[in-house]
């Protein structure tokens, strides 16, 4: 791509990136989640993609690297479901401990970002996986589209 | 009549897409195509999915600074949010499939790349 | 021990889901160590299954909800419907879930020499712990939404395990066919969901049965329904995926797939009966599965009688032994609403349909593997170019007469006991249907007589001759198996006690699977 | 010609799905028994402000791992599709 592209992309990145992670993070008090954030980030990656072609993506970014970070996302969010299991597998536990657990007052509220429980947790670890998944989706396909016959598992 | 009509818009358009989405299907022989008009389903899906929860003057059930307290319904919100990832992942393998299929025998017509018969 | 029956319905979906998230990390240390933690976790899991059976038919149906205060908490205090995703274990489930425990465990210790020479053997035992989640998912779930998401689960898994093997230039073709398929039929699933959550708000199966009115949406999200169920299970007329996508799967994983396609059998079961079982007339929808599986029955094993393609022709049969089972239980469908004949035949059909899921499973399972063992001597799976295989494959021709003689039900095997029940209830139905499906039997006969001649008779070939036996991991995996049509052909009589009645009148008593859920409710 | 009958016989199925859809409850009215329960008591059962979050990752936070599985599900089927096809010299120690 152009240089104007690049350039902008350059700048854009931080704040695409920024604001991805941001909406993951605050994902039980304002709209959004591990999911929508997950694909903010995501779409930055593509346009990093767009920008800089898939080989010079590939150079800083491998394959095996998501899939570690895709595989400890969905071992942590499996790990936070079991973390009830001494109750129900995916009873929210933490609600009413000092970690997360405040309980927003009935009816509408300034937000509180100390509350939800395992909830935040969650989209963190659905986060993470979603970064990873979607980006290797995007990086695999890229790069196949873009000549390479193959890739690393 | 009329009136009955704009109260159920977005349900034909739910239907529509559905046509359009079951002729692109049966009609393309480009794998290509085909896997567009099943994104195109899939987009109908959750159009009708999203349409249900809706309920008149509410804004989206959250309690954060919420001006009102007529709050939409949050269950179909969450199956929709999972039918995309789903549609999303589906087509993903779908077109990487169709990559594959194009790689062994160089043409994405349905009719062309088909070795299998009977 | 108690915690653990009580926990058991979510351990056996979670646990696979735990080790196929592993995987990727564990195999990238160690094979071996991978290929253990993959058996090990599955002969646990196969262990849950029959603890969780013995509870069920001990104690009845079993109810887990996700997330509540108490796993036996379905509706929340001072309210009256579900709210949480609910898992809800009665025979029927736990009928299907003891049947994927098994074939996936012979699948998995066969795959394990199966797949030695392929690449990328990390990604094939995650999506093959993926494939087992969705199974277990699909028949444990009380749950129609979530029956969605598992059925995507299985879905995706089993297509992208059908193109495997990417060498091969049909394996995509094959692996196409079934995602784009499966996805239409999800899609379906989703749009059925959908008509009934707009009407009654609820997604909970028992709680939909409990106040379902038979509206005409309700009709049309029940057609869906089976139209979505029957494409998947692979029935006449949508059955053009199943010989492409069985034939090109590795063997294993075909295995695996009829088990799936069983999965998807459950769920048209579980909606007919348990979500409009209450309706006052099943005879339209019971008359509807009988022809598709009369249909299924004749254009299945038709289809299968030229073929030279081994699996191709396993996958016709996989097609017409469908039918028997829909048969079976349509009939019992169709006289639901009429107790004198449910009790003088009906329930008998159901019970020779249900057993006939069980043993085509078992059957069908070790006739792919076999065809899996003859592939991976020969590379080939053309019958014409096989020949005088029963010189070198002791075990594998041991196998394939079990399989085949069981599957064209011949006494004293399994496939003859599920067999003669369905023809002697089906009889008092309608002669017709069961003299068709005694027709269909013969000439399943003949085509594995075929199969057999062709590929195992006959002087040694010069081209084979150097073939050894398979190795020893694929014959366990087949001994399991053919171990168990031998145990099932041995006493017939305990397993339908056992196992098969308690499944099937699971099914009919539509108020039991309702109570369970809905019966903590205070009016 | 083919293509004109399914066109044809799809508008004649586009029109009685919309007879059908029209007897859908109107739309902006649902029956809501089940979600005006999770929008009243999501924040004292899960503590979360956005009840949608509450119902993705509390209410049916199942679904959620499934949707998380399939995505894995489909990330390693795509990632399968395009692996190498025979094993390195080097690999296997």
């Amino acid at each position: 791509m152009s240089k104007i592209v690049r350039t902008v992309a350059n700048f854009l990145i931080l704040f695409i990136f920024t604001y991805g992670l941001y909406v993951i993070m605050h994902g039980h008090v304002t709209p959004g989640g591990g999911f929508q954030g997950g694909a903010v980030f995501a779409s930055g990656i593509a346009l990093l993609i767009v920008a800089f072609g898939a080989k010079s993506v590939h150079r800083k970014l491998k394959e095996h690297q998501l899939s570690v970070l895709e595989s400890s996302g969905a071992l942590l969010f499996i790990a936070l479901a079991f973390a009830g299991i001494t109750t129900v597998f995916f009873y929210n536990a933490l609600v009413g401990s000092s970690f997360f657990g405040n309980i927003p007052p009935v009816g509408a509220n300034p937000g509180d970002i100390w509350t939800g429980g395992l909830i935040p947790l969650m989209n963190v670890a659905v986060g993470m996986k979603v970064i990873a998944g979607l980006g290797s989706i995007l990086l695999v396909m890229s790069l196949i589209t873009s000549g390479a016959t193959e890739v690393e598992e | 009549m009329i009136e009955g009509m704009t109260t159920y818009v977005p349900y034909l358009a739910v239907a529509l897409l559905v046509g359009i989405a079951f002729y692109i299907i049966m009609v393309q022989k480009n794998l290509i195509k085909l896997v567009m008009g099943i994104s195109v389903l899939a987009s109908a899906a959750n159009l009708f999915l999203i349409t249900l929860g809706y309920r008149a003057e509410g804004v989206a059930p959250i309690y954060t600074n919420a001006p009102i307290d007529t709050f939409v319904l949050p269950v179909p919100q969450a199956l929709t949010l999972t039918s995309i990832v789903i549609a999303v992942a589906t087509l993903a393998l779908m077109l990487s499939m169709v990559i594959r299929v194009y790689r062994h025998t160089g043409s994405i017509d349905s009719e062309q790349s088909r070795i299998m018969k009977g | 021990m108690s915690n653990l029956i009580l926990h058991s319905p979510i351990l056996i979906i979670a646990i696979p889901l735990l080790v196929a998230f592993l995987i990727p990390l564990v195999g990238r240390a160690s094979e071996k160590a991978r290929d253990t933690l993959v058996i090990a976790a599955l002969v646990f899991v196969e262990f849950l299954v029959i603890l969780l059976a013995r509870d069920v038919f001990v104690n009845g149906i079993h109810v887990y909800t996700l997330g509540a205060v108490n796993a036996t908490l379905a509706v929340p205090e001072q309210f009256i419907v579900p709210v949480r995703i609910i898992l809800e274990v009665d025979s029927m489930s736990i009928f299907m879930g003891l049947i994927t425990a098994t074939i996936s465990l012979a699948a998995v210790i066969y795959s394990i020499a199966f797949m030695k020479k392929e690449t990328g053997r990390n990604n094939f035992y995650t999506l093959l712990m993926l494939l087992v989640v969705g199974m277990f998912g699909m028949e444990f779930t009380g749950d129609m939404f979530n029956l969605f998401v598992f059925l995507e689960v299985a879905s995706i898994a089993g297509a992208s395990l059908a193109a495997f093997r990417i060498r091969f230039t049909d394996s995509a073709e094959g692996g196409l066919k079934y995602v784009v398929l499966s996805t239409i039929a999800g899609l379906i699933v989703l749009f059925a969901i959908g008509l009934l959550y707009a009407q009654y708000n609820a997604l909970n199966m028992a709680a939909i049965a409990n106040v379902i009115q038979y509206t005409a949406l309700d009709k049309i999200a029940l057609i869906l329904l089976i139209g979505a169920f029957v494409l998947k299970l692979g029935g006449v007329p949508l059955h053009m995926w199943t010989p492409d996508t069985y034939a090109v799967a590795p063997a294993g994983i075909t295995a695996m797939l009829v088990a799936a396609s069983q999965a998807s059998m459950y769920a048209l079961f579980r909606t007919c009966f348990t979500i409009y079982g209450g309706a006052l007339n099943m005879m339209t929808v019971g008359w509807i599965i009988i022809i598709l599986g009369i249909l299924s029955m004749f254009i299945g094993v038709t289809m299968a009688l030229p073929q030279t393609d081994v699996k191709r022709l396993m996958a016709y049969h996989a097609i017409s032994q469908s039918g028997y089972m829909l048969l079976g239980v349509g009939v019992g469908l169709a006289v639901l609403g009429n107790p004198e004949a449910l009790n003088t035949y009906g329930i008998t059909a159901m019970i020779g349909g249900i057993f006939h899921i069980m043993n085509h499973a078992l059957y069908k399972g070790l006739l792919f593997l076999t065809a899996g063992a003859m592939f991976y001597v020969t590379g080939t799976r053309d019958l014409n170019k096989m020949g005088g295989l029963a010189h070198k494959m002791k075990f594998t021709t041991v196998f394939f007469i079990i399989g085949a003689l069981s599957i064209a039900g011949i006494p004293p095997f399994n496939g003859f006991a599920s067999k003669i029940l369905i023809y002697e209830s089906v009889y008092q139905f309608s002669p017709i249907l069961s003299i068709i499906a005694m027709v269909v039997s013969i000439l399943t006969l003949a085509s594995f007589a075929k199969a057999y001649n062709s590929a195992f008779m006959g002087p040694e070939l010069p081209q084979y001759k150097n073939v050894r036996e398979v190795p020893k991991a694929m014959i366990a995996g087949m001994a399991v198996l053919a171990t168990v049509i031998v145990f099932f052909s041995l006493c017939p009589g305990l397993i339908i006690d056992w196992l098969v009645e308690p499944a099937a009148n699971a099914l009919v008593n539509q108020g039991s699977y309702i109570n369970a859920i809905m019966g903590a409710v205070v009016p | 010609m083919r293509r004109i009958t399914i066109a044809v016989s799809l508008l004649i199925f586009v029109g009685l799905l919309m007879a059908v859809v029209m007897t859908v409850h109107p739309f902006g009215y649902p029956p809501s028994q089940m979600d005006d329960y999770i929008i009243e008591n999501a924040q004292t059962e899960t503590g979360a402000n956005n009840v949608v979050s509450a119902v993705v990752f509390d209410y049916r936070g199942f679904d959620t791992l499934g949707e998380a599985t399939i995505l894995f599900t489909a990330v390693t089927g795509v990632v399968t599709m395009f692996r190498r096809k025979k094993e390195e010299a080097k690999s296997d120690v």
